[in-house]
C-alpha cells in the first residue's frame, strides 16, 4: 500500500513529461494532493484528531481543491491549453525523468548509511520529485507551467519532510500552506498581467532585463 | 706668481692652439696658410666691430655668448691649467666644473633658439643631444680617478694618481684617449663637426652661432678654443704629474702642440661622419669610460 | 506586541479611506511611531515573548530598519506627490509599504526558525506589488523574477529547516534557543547539509551569489523608496536568518564549513558584482550590483571570524544607511532626467546641486572612503585577513573592491559632470534631500565617532554570534 | 602645538566661510585664510625645524579612531613648512587664475576641496595613529581628486581624475596592508612605534618596507605608478597642479622618508629596490618629458624625474646606513630633503608660469606657442629661472641639492667597499644623464615656447597684468635665487631633520658639508663677477656703435615665416632616433576623403612604455577574465535557477562525498 502510493506519486510526476496539456498537469497536481494525504495516513503512527484535520486541510483542501481551482481559473483566463513546444520532445523528457529518478534512487541507496533514514525508496521518490520539479521549471516555456513545476517541487519537499521528520510543528505547517497559497495567488496575478502585456505567457519574453 | 702665469696662459694658449691647428691643416694641404696668431687677430677685429641683431630676438640672444664665455672662464678655474695646481679647488669641484659649462651651453642654445630660425634650431638641437654623452663619460672617468686617488677635487685627484700599478696606467691612457675625443666633440672638430664648411645641414656648432657677430662672435670663438685647451690641460696634468712648475708648463705646451697636430691631421685626412653616426661615435666615449672604471675596479680588487 | 496592530490599523484606514492626504499622514505617523517603538524596544524595554524577542543580534538590525524606514517614508511622500496615480494604487503602496516594514520587524525579532521563514516569505509577497508599482513591462518582468526566484530560494531554505530539525531531532522544536542549548550529540553531516541549504536558500533572498539574479532586476525596476527598503533592509532580514544558524554552527564547532561556504559565496558575489559594475551603464543596476557586492563583503567578514564578525555587523549598518541614501538620491536623478543610463544624465552638480552632493557623498561612503562607517568595517576585515595571514584572499578581496571602485567613480564622474547641457535648473524639494541627509549623518557620523551605546550594541551582536 | 591647532582651525573656519559667499570673493577669503593660518602655523613648525625638539599631543576621539597622537618632529615640521609655503603661493596665484572661472559650476567645489586638501595634508604629517592616518590620507586623495575637477565637463579631465583616484586607491591599499601587518606584529597603532618592528629583525620586515615604499611611491609618482601624474596635472587648474606637484607628491616622499628613518640596518633588497626604482623613474621621467608637447604634461613628467632624484637621495641614505658610512647617508638624506624643498619651490613656479601663459593664449601645446617672452617678459624670465633651477644648473637652487647627491655618491666612490663604489658610480652616471637630458628638455621648452616668433596668427594684446600671479611667482623666484647663492645658509633649514634621521649623525659632519657649500657659494659669486666683467666689456665695446637690426639668416629664403621655425618635435628628433626602444610612437593618419583633398594631416603622439607594455595589458587581461563571466546575467529565469541548482547540487555532492 505504502509503496504503491509512492509509486503512484512518482507516476504523477512522470506524467508531467508525457503530456503537454495544462489541464492534465492540474489534474496530476490534484492527484498528488490525494496521494500525499494517503501517504500521511498510512505513515501515521498514533492517530491524533487534530493533526488529521490539519493534514486534511493541507493536502486535500489546499493541494487538491484550492490551488488546482486557482490554476484552472488562470488557465481559463489566459486561454491557454497546451504547453508551448519546447526544444525538447516528450520522448526526451521521459528519458530525462527516468534519469532523474534513477539518479534519485542511486543517491538514496548510496547515502543510506550516511543520512540515516529508514526508507530509501521514499527518500528517492521525494528527492527525485524535487529535482523533477526543478526540471519542469527549467525546460517548460509557459509561466503557468512554472508555477505547477514549483508545486511539484513543493510536494517533493513535503514528501521529503515526511521521510525525515516525524511531524512539522503546527504553526510552521500552517504558515507554509498560507505562503504556498499566497505565492500561487501572486504568481497567478502576474501570469495574467504578463499575458496582458505580452499576449503570451512564454518565459522567453521575459529576458529584457539583462546585462 | 702662479696666478698671473695661469691667467696669462688662459688668455693666450687657446688662440695659439687654434692657430696651430690651422697651420697644421694648411701644411697638409700644401698651402701657406694663415699666421699662427690669426685667431687672435680675428678676435681683436671682431671685438671692434658692431653687432648685427636679428629682428625677432630678445635680450637672451646677446646675453648668451657672454654667459657662455663667463661659464667657460669659471670652469677654467678648477683645472690645473699648465700647473699641477688649479687656481681654485674644493672637494667635488668637478661637478661644478661640468655643470657651469653646461650652463654656458644652456644659454648658448637658448641664444640660438632665440633667432627663431629653423636653421639655428637645428644646430641647437644637435648640440644639446650630442652633449648628452660627454658629461656622463667625463663624470665616470673622473669617478675612476677618485676611486684611484681618494681625492675629490680635479687637481688633487689627478696629482694623487699613483703610476706604480698597471691598472692606473691603463686607465690613464684610456682617459687621455677619451679626453682627446672630448676635444674633438667639444671643440666641434672633424669628425664630429666641421668648422670650415658652411653647408647648413651638416653643421652643429657653427650653425648655432651663425647670427652672432661682433663681440658676441669673438666671445663664442674664444670660449670654444678655451674649452679645447681645458681638455689639453687635463691630458697634460695626467701625464706630467708631480713635476715642477717648469716641466708642467713645458709639458702643457707640448701637449697642446701635439694635440693641435693630431687635430689638424685628423681634419685634413678624415671626412666628417654622417650625422646619424655621430651618436655612435660619442657613445664610444661612454664605452671607454665604462672600460676605465671597470678596469680600475677590477684591478684594484685583484691588486694587479 | 500590541504595537503591531497599529500598522494593520493604519493600512486598513488607508485602504478604506483612499485619500491621498490621509496616506501621507499615515506614512509619516507610522514611521515616527515605528522609530519611537524601535528605540523603546532596543534601549528600554526587554521584549521576550515566546516567538518574538529582541536579542543582541536583532538590535542593530532593528535600528537600521527604523532609520531607513523613516527616511524612505519621508521620501515616499515626495515620490507619491510627484506622480499622478489613482487612489487605489496610492493606498496599495501605502499599505504594502507599512506592512512590509512591520513584517520585517517581526521576522527580525522572531526566534523561531519556522516563523521566521514564514515571515520572510511574506515579505516577498508584499513587496511584489511594490516592485510592480510602475506598471511597465520591465517592472512586471522584474516582479515575476523576484517572486519566482525568491520562492524557489525560500523553498530551498525550507529544506534546510527540515535538515535542521533532523539534526536537533530530540528537542522537537524549531526555536533557535533550543538549537543552541541542544545537549545531545549532533550529526555533523546533517548540520552541514542544513547550513548549506539555508545559506543557499536565504542567501537567495539576501542577494548572495549564485542566486542573486533577481536582485538587479527588482532593485532597478522598483520605485526608488522601495529599492531603498529592499536593498537596505530586506537583504539584512534574510541575512539575519543565516547569522542565527551560523551561531549554531559556532556552538557545534562546525564553523569551518560554515565559514568556507560564506567565504565562497561572498567572493562569488563580489566577483559577480565587480564583473557587472565594470560593464553596465544603468546606474540603478549598478547600485543593485553594489548591494550584491556589499552582501558579499558582509559574508566574507562573517566568514573571517573573530573581529571580522564585528566588521560584518558594522558593514551591515553602513551598507544599509548608504545604500538607502543612494537609491533615494538616484530617484531624484531618475525623476529629473528620466533615464537610467548614466551617460545620458546631465551634469547633476550643475542642475541639482544638493542631489549631486548627497549622491557623491553616498558613493564615497559606499566605497569606504573615510570617515564612512564602511571604512571602519573594511579596515577591520583587512586586519583580520592580515592577522590570519590570508594574504591571497586579501589581495583578491582588494582587487575586486578596486574594480568596483573604478566602476563607481566612473559612473559618479559622468553623472556629476557630464557634458550634456540641460539648461533649466529645476527646483529641489526638501523631502528629496532631507531623508538622505539623515542617513548620511548617521553613516559618516558613526564612522567618526561612535557613542558607546551604539558601540555596545554592535559589540553585543558580534559577541552573540560567537567565534 | 597650540598654534598648530589654531592654524588648522583657521583653515577649517575659512573653508566654511567660503561655502557661504559669492564665487568672486572666495579666492580672497582663501588667501587670507591661508596667510593667517600659515603665519600662525609656521611658528611652531619653524621652531621645531630649527630647534630639533619633538612635541607631542594626545587626544582621545572615541571609539573607531581611538587615541589620536599628533607628533611634530623635525621631519614633520619640514613638510609642514613645505605645505604652508605651497598653500600661500598657490592661494595667491589662484586669485588671478580663478577669475576667469568664477561662473563655473564646479568653482565652489574646487575651492572647498582645495582648502580641505591643505588641511588634510597638514594633519597627515603629524598623525601618529594609523587609523586616523589612513583616514587623513584618503581625505587627501579625495579632496585632491575633487580639486582636479574644475573643468569636469571635459571628458579627458574626468578620465584623468578617475585614473588618479584609482591609483590612489591602490596606493591606499598597499599602505593599509603594510600598516596592518606591522600593527598586527607589534600590537600598536602608533607609527613611531613601528620603528621597533624594523629593528626586531622580523622575517617580513623588508617585504613590508618594500610594500610601503611602493604604496607611497604611487602617491609620489615613481615609475611604474607614475601614469596618473601626466594626466591629472594637465587636467587640473594650474594652482592645483602646482600645489599637487610641488607639495602633494611630497606626502609620498614623507611616507618613504618616515619609514626609511626607521631602518637601522636596511637589507640590500630594500636599498636596491629604492635605488633601482628611482633610477628608472628619474631617467624615464625626463626622457618622456623631452618628447612631450603639452607643457603641463611635460612639467608633470619632469616632476616624475625630480621625484626620482629625491628617491636616489633616499636610496643613498639607506645605502650609507647599510654599510655604516655616515657621510654617504647624511649627504644622501640632505640631498633628498633639500631637493624636496627645492622642487616644491620651482615646480609650482613653472606650473604657475605655464598657467599664466595658458590663460593668455588658451593653448598648452608648446608647438603652437612661441615668442611669449616679448609679450610676457616678467613671467617668462621667471619661467626661465625656474627652468635653470630644475635643470640643476649652477647658481640657482636645483644645482645645490643635486650637488649634495653628487657629494654623497663621490663619497661612495671613495669607499673601500666595492658594492658602494659600484652603486655610487652608477648613481653619478645616472645623475649626469638626468642633468644633460633636463638641459635638453628645458632648452626645448624655453626655445620653442618663449623664444622665437609667435606661431599662431591671432595675436591678442598680451600683457603681464596679473598682479597676484606675478607676486606668487616672484616669491618663489626669490627663494630659488637665495637658495642658489647661499646654500650654506639654506641648508640650515634641514639641519635638525637630517640630524634627526639617524642617531649616528654628528653635528661636525653636517658642518663639514656647510664648508664645501660655502665654497660653492663663493664660486657662484666669482662667476657673477666674471659675467659682470665680460658684460661691461661688451657694453663698453658696443657703446659708440650703431646697433644693426636685421633679419636672421634663413638659408636663402627671403620670407621666412613662423611656420618655418624649428619645432619641438624636430628639436628632439636626434634623441628620438637613439631612444626609439622606449618611445612608443603612435601616428594617427587622418585619411583623405574627397577626390580633391584640401589638406592631409598626420598626428603623432607618444605612448608610455609602461602603460603600453605593463599596465594596459594587465588591465586588458583582467577585463577579458571578467568578460568571460558576463554571460551569466542573460535575462533568462530558467538559466538563473539552473545555475543556482547546479551550485547547490555540486556542493551537496561534495559535502556528502566527504
Amino acid at each position: 500500500m505504502y509503496y504503491g502510493l509512492l509509486v503512484l506519486f512518482a507516476l504523477t510526476v512522470i506524467y508531467f513529461s508525457v503530456t503537454s496539456r495544462l489541464r492534465a498537469y492540474v489534474n496530476a497536481l490534484a492527484a498528488q494532493g490525494v496521494i500525499l494525504f494517503l501517504i500521511v495516513l498510512v505513515n501515521m503512527k498514533e492517530t491524533n484528531f487534530q493533526s488529521v484535520i490539519l493534514i486534511l486541510i493541507e493536502t486535500i483542501g489546499f493541494k487538491t481543491i484550492l490551488i488546482p481551482y486557482i490554476l484552472n481559473k488562470i488557465i481559463y483566463q489566459n486561454e491557454a491549453s497546451r504547453e508551448i513546444d519546447a526544444g525538447l520532445s516528450n520522448f526526451f523528457s521521459i528519458l530525462a525523468m527516468i534519469a532523474i529518478f534513477s539518479f534519485g534512487f542511486i543517491l538514496s541507496f548510496w547515502t543510506k548509511e550516511v543520512l540515516e533514514y529508514s526508507n530509501p525508496f521514499h527518500f528517492g521518490v521525494a528527492f527525485s520529485s524535487i529535482i523533477a520539479g526543478m526540471y519542469i521549471i527549467l525546460t517548460k516555456k509557459r509561466l503557468i507551467t512554472h508555477i505547477m513545476g514549483y508545486m511539484v517541487f513543493e510536494n517533493g519537499i513535503f514528501l521529503f519532510s515526511l521521510t525525515l521528520l516525524k511531524e512539522m510543528p503546527l504553526i510552521v505547517n500552517l504558515g507554509v500552506l498560507l505562503e504556498l497559497f499566497m505565492i500561487i495567488f501572486v504568481s497567478g496575478f502576474f501570469v495574467t498581467k504578463i499575458k496582458e502585456s505580452y499576449n503570451d505567457d512564454n518565459i522567453d519574453n521575459l529576458t529584457d532585463l539583462r546585462d | 706668481m702662479h696666478i698671473i702665469i695661469s691667467i696669462f696662459m688662459i688668455l693666450t694658449v687657446p688662440f695659439l692652439f687654434a692657430g696651430l691647428i690651422n697651420v697644421v691643416k694648411s701644411y697638409w694641404a700644401g698651402r701657406m696658410g694663415p699666421s699662427l696668431f690669426q685667431p687672435f687677430y680675428d678676435f681683436i677685429k671682431l671685438l671692434k666691430k658692431s653687432e648685427a641683431i636679428g629682428r625677432r630676438t630678445t635680450e637672451i640672444f646677446s646675453l648668451g655668448p657672454v654667459i657662455y664665455l663667463s661659464s667657460v672662464l669659471t670652469a677654467v678655474l678648477f683645472v690645473p691649467f699648465g700647473f699641477n695646481r688649479s687656481l681654485f679647488s674644493f672637494s667635488g669641484d668637478f661637478i661644478f666644473f661640468a655643470y657651469i659649462m653646461a650652463m654656458g651651453n644652456f644659454f648658448m642654445i637658448l641664444s640660438a633658439m632665440d633667432t627663431g630660425s629653423s636653421f639655428e634650431g637645428m644646430g641647437a638641437s644637435r648640440e644639446a643631444v650630442f652633449s648628452l654623452f660627454i658629461e656622463p663619460a667625463l663624470f665616470i672617468i673622473l669617478a675612476s680617478f677618485i676611486y684611484l686617488s681618494g681625492k675629490t677635487s680635479i687637481s688633487s685627484m689627478i696629482s694623487a694618481l699613483n703610476f706604480t700599478n698597471s691598472y692606473t696606467i691603463v686607465a690613464s691612457i684610456l682617459a687621455i684617449l677619451a679626453f682627446f675625443i672630448m676635444i674633438l666633440s667639444e671643440g666641434k672638430r672633424v669628425p664630429v663637426d666641421d668648422p670650415n664648411t658652411h653647408l647648413e645641414l651638416t653643421m652643429i656648432h657653427e650653425v648655432m652661432v651663425l647670427d652672432h657677430s661682433g663681440a658676441s662672435l669673438a666671445f663664442v670663438n674664444y670660449a670654444t678654443y678655451l674649452k679645447m685647451t681645458i681638455f689639453n690641460a687635463l691630458i697634460s696634468s695626467v701625464i706630467f704629474i708631480e713635476s715642477g712648475i717648469f716641466y708642467s708648463i713645458a709639458g702643457f705646451l707640448a701637449v697642446n702642440v701635439l694635440s693641435a697636430f693630431l687635430v689638424g691631421t685628423l681634419e685634413s685626412t678624415l671626412a666628417r661622419f654622417r650625422m646619424s653616426h655621430i651618436p655612435q661615435f660619442l657613445l664610444l666615449l661612454i664605452g671607454i669610460a665604462i672600460f676605465i672604471i671597470s678596469s680600475v675596479l677590477m684591478g684594484r680588487q685583484r691588486g694587479i | 506586541m500590541l504595537y503591531f496592530i497599529l500598522p494593520l490599523l493604519f493600512s486598513l484606514i488607508s485602504f478604506t479611506a483612499k485619500r491621498k492626504n490621509i496616506d501621507y499622514i499615515i506614512l509619516v505617523s507610522n514611521s515616527v511611531l515605528n522609530a519611537i517603538f524601535t528605540v523603546y524596544i532596543v534601549f528600554i524595554a526587554n521584549i521576550n515573548l515566546k516567538y518574538f524577542a529582541v536579542d543582541a543580534i536583532s538590535k542593530p538590525f532593528l535600528l537600521i530598519l527604523s532609520i531607513v524606514f523613516f527616511s524612505s517614508s519621508l521620501y515616499s511622500i515626495y515620490f507619491l506627490k510627484k506622480r499622478e496615480i489613482d487612489e487605489r494604487w496610492h493606498s496599495i503602496y501605502t499599505l504594502c509599504f507599512i506592512l512590509f516594514d512591520s513584517l520585517m520587524m517581526l521576522s527580525l525579532m522572531s526566534v523561531h526558525i519556522g516563523l521566521y521563514w514564514v515571515l520572510l516569505e511574506a515579505t516577498t509577497i508584499l513587496t511584489a506589488p511594490l516592485i510592480y508599482f510602475n506598471k511597465t513591462k520591465h517592472s512586471l518582468e522584474a516582479a515575476w523574477k523576484y517572486v519566482f526566484i525568491c520562492s524557489i530560494g525560500i523553498a530551498i531554505g525550507f529544506i534546510g529547516i527540515i535538515f535542521l530539525s533532523i539534526t536537533f531531532r530530540h528537542s522537537e522544536s524549531l526555536f533557535f534557543a533550543d538549537f543552541y542549548g541542544y545537549s545531545d550529540p549532533v550529526s555533523s553531516l546533517f548540520l552541514k547539509i542544513a547550513f548549506l541549504f539555508i545559506i543557499v536558500g536565504f542567501g537567495t533572498k539576501a542577494g548572495l551569489a549564485p542566486l542573486h539574479f533577481w536582485l538587479p532586476d527588482a532593485h532597478s525596476e522598483a520605485p526608488s523608496p522601495v529599492s531603498a527598503m529592499l536593498s537596505a533592509t530586506l537583504l539584512n532580514t534574510a541575512m539575519i536568518g543565516i547569522i542565527r544558524v551560523l551561531k549554531a554552527m559556532y556552538i557545534f564547532k562546525e564553523q569551518y564549513f560554515a565559514n568556507t561556504m560564506l567565504l565562497l559565496m561572498g567572493f562569488m558575489s563580489l566577483f559577480v558584482s565587480a564583473v557587472f559594475i565594470l560593464r553596465i551603464k544603468n546606474y540603478k543596476r549598478i547600485l543593485a550590483y553594489s548591494s550584491i557586492e556589499n552582501m558579499g563583503i558582509i559574508a566574507v567578514a562573517l566568514a573571517s571570524g573573530g573581529a571580522g564578525i564585528l566588521a560584518g555587523i558594522i558593514h551591515t549598518v553602513s551598507h544599509s544607511l548608504l545604500k538607502a541614501s543612494l537609491f533615494l538620491t538616484s530617484g531624484n536623478i531618475l525623476d529629473r532626467y528620466e533615464t537610467k543610463h548614466y551617460d545620458e544624465t546631465g551634469p547633476v552638480m550643475k542642475d541639482m546641486k544638493m542631489t549631486g552632493i548627497v549622491f557623491g557623498l553616498s558613493v564615497f561612503g559606499i566605497l569606504a572612503i573615510p570617515p564612512s562607517l564602511s571604512f571602519l568595517s573594511e579596515f577591520k576585515i583587512m586586519s583580520v585577513f592580515i592577522s590570519g595571514k590570508n594574504y591571497f584572499l586579501m589581495v583578491l578581496f582588494m582587487l575586486l573592491l578596486t574594480v568596483v571602485f573604478y566602476g563607481f567613480i566612473k559612473m559618479l564622474l559622468t553623472m556629476m559632470f557630464g557634458e550634456k547641457d540641460f539648461s533649466a535648473v529645476k527646483k529641489e524639494y526638501i523631502l528629496q534631500i532631507l531623508p538622505q541627509m539623515l542617513l548620511l549623518i548617521f553613516a559618516f557620523g558613526l564612522g567618526l565617532f561612535m557613542p558607546s551605546a551604539v558601540k555596545q550594541i554592535l559589540l553585543d551582536a558580534a559577541n552573540w554570534i560567537g567565534g | 602645538m597650540k598654534l598648530y591647532f589654531l592654524s588648522l582651525f583657521v583653515i577649517f573656519i575659512g573653508t566654511f566661510i567660503n561655502l557661504f559667499i559669492k564665487n568672486e570673493r572666495k579666492t580672497f577669503v582663501s588667501l587670507i585664510t591661508m596667510l593667517v593660518s600659515s603665519a600662525v602655523g609656521m611658528i611652531p613648525a619653524l621652531n621645531i625645524l630649527f630647534s630639533g625638539a619633538v612635541s607631542e599631543i594626545r587626544l582621545s576621539a572615541g571609539y573607531p579612531i581611538g587615541d589620536i597622537v599628533l607628533r611634530m618632529d623635525p621631519l614633520s615640521a619640514f613638510f609642514l613648512v613645505l605645505i604652508y609655503l605651497g598653500s600661500i603661493v598657490s592661494s595667491i596665484y589662484a586669485v588671478d587664475y580663478l577669475k576667469k572661472y568664477s561662473d563655473n559650476p564646479q568653482f565652489s567645489l574646487v575651492s572647498f576641496s582645495f582648502n580641505l586638501l591643505i588641511l588634510s595634508m597638514l594633519l597627515l604629517v603629524t598623525m601618529q595613529n594609523i587609523f586616523a592616518f589612513l583616514m587623513v590620507w584618503e581625505a587627501m586623495s579625495l579632496t585632491s581628486f575633487l580639486s582636479i575637477l574644475l573643468e569636469g565637463e571635459k571628458r579627458e579631465t574626468r578620465r584623468a581624475a578617475l585614473e588618479y583616484f584609482v591609483y590612489m586607491d591602490i596606493s591606499f591599499v598597499m599602505i593599509l596592508t603594510g600598516f596592518l601587518i606591522m600593527s598586527d606584529a607589534m600590537k600598536t597603532t602608533e607609527i613611531m612605534r613601528f620603528a621597533e618592528y624594523f629593528q626586531s629583525n622580523s622575517k617580513y620586515s623588508s617585504l613590508v618596507f618594500i610594500l610601503l615604499f611602493f604604496g607611497f611611491a604611487v602617491k609620489a609618482g615613481f615609475v611604474p605608478f607614475h601614469n596618473w601624474l601626466p594626466k591629472a596635472h594637465p587636467a587640473s587648474p594650474s594652482h592645483v597642479s602646482g600645489f599637487m606637484s610641488g607639495v602633494m607628491l611630497k606626502m609620498g616622499i614623507y611616507g618613504i622618508m618616515r619609514f626609511s628613518f626607521f631602518l637601522d640596518k636596511p637589507a640590500l633588497s630594500e636599498v636596491l629596490t629604492v635605488l633601482f626604482v628611482s633610477y628608472i623613474t628619474a631617467l624615464l621621467g625626463i626622457l618622456y618629458a623631452i618628447f612631450e608637447k603639452d607643457i603641463k604634461k611635460l612639467l608633470a613628467f619632469s616632476s616624475i624625474e625630480n621625484i626620482g632624484i629625491i628617491g636616489i637621495g633616499i636610496g643613498l641614505f639607506l645605502l650609507g646606513k647599510r654599510y655604516d658610512n655616515q657621510l654617504i647617508s647624511l649627504l644622501g638624506i640632505s640631498g633628498a630633503l633639500m631637493h624636496s624643498f627645492n622642487h616644491s619651490v620651482f615646480k609650482p613656479l613653472l606650473f604657475f608660469g605655464a598657467g599664466s601663459i595658458y590663460l593668455k593664449t588658451h593653448t598648452r601645446n608648446i608647438e603652437k606657442l612661441g615668442g611669449i617672452l616679448k609679450y610676457l617678459p616678467l613671467t617668462s624670465y621667471m619661467f626661465i629661472a625656474g627652468s635653470i633651477a630644475i635643470s640643476g644648473l649652477p647658481l640657482l637652487s636645483g644645482f645645490m641639492s643635486e650637488l649634495l647627491l653628487y657629494f654623497s655618491a663621490i663619497e661612495g666612490v671613495r669607499s673601500s667597499l666595492i658594492q658602494i663604489t659600484a652603486v655610487s658610480i652608477v648613481t653619478i652616471a645616472v645623475l649626469a644623464f638626468i642633468g644633460t637630458m633636463a638641459l635638453l628638455c628645458f632648452t626645448k621648452v624655453i626655445g620653442i615656447m618663449l623664444l622665437g616668433a609667435r606661431r599662431s596668427k591671432e595675436d591678442p594684446q598680451m600683457k603681464d597684468d596679473m598682479k597676484y600671479s606675478l607676486l606668487s611667482m616672484i616669491i618663489l623666484t626669490v627663494i630659488i635665487i637665495f637658495v642658489g647663492f647661499f646654500p650654506q645658509y639654506s641648508i640650515l633649514l634641514i639641519k635638525q631633520t637630517v640630524l634627526h634621521s639617524s642617531s649616528s649623525f654628528s653635528l661636525s659632519l653636517f658642518d663639514s658639508i656647510r664648508e664645501s657649500l660655502e665654497k660653492v657659494s663663493f664660486v657662484s659669486f666669482i662667476f657673477i663677477l666674471i659675467f659682470i666683467g665680460i658684460f661691461t666689456l661688451r657694453q663698453i665695446l658696443q657703446k659708440n656703435r650703431k646697433k644693426i637690426v636685421e633679419k636672421v639668416w634663413d638659408c636663402g629664403y627671403q620670407r621666412g615665416s613662423a611656420r618655418m621655425e624649428y619645432t619641438g618635435a624636430s628639436y628632439v628628433e636626434p634623441l628620438k632616433n637613439i631612444t626609439s626602444v622606449l618611445i612608443v610612437e603612435k601616428k594617427t593618419d587622418i585619411d583623405i576623403k574627397e577626390y580633391f583633398p584640401h589638406a592631409k594631416d598626420i598626428e603623432g603622439s607618444r605612448e608610455d612604455f609602461f602603460e603600453k607594455y605593463m599596465i594596459n595589458p594587465s588591465v586588458k587581461f583582467l577585463k577579458r577574465v571578467f568578460d568571460m563571466f558576463s554571460g551569466i546575467q542573460r535575462g533568462s529565469t530558467q538559466q538563473y535557477i539552473l545555475m543556482g541548482m547546479v551550485f547547490l547540487i555540486i556542493s551537496l555532492l561534495i559535502l556528502i562525498w566527504k
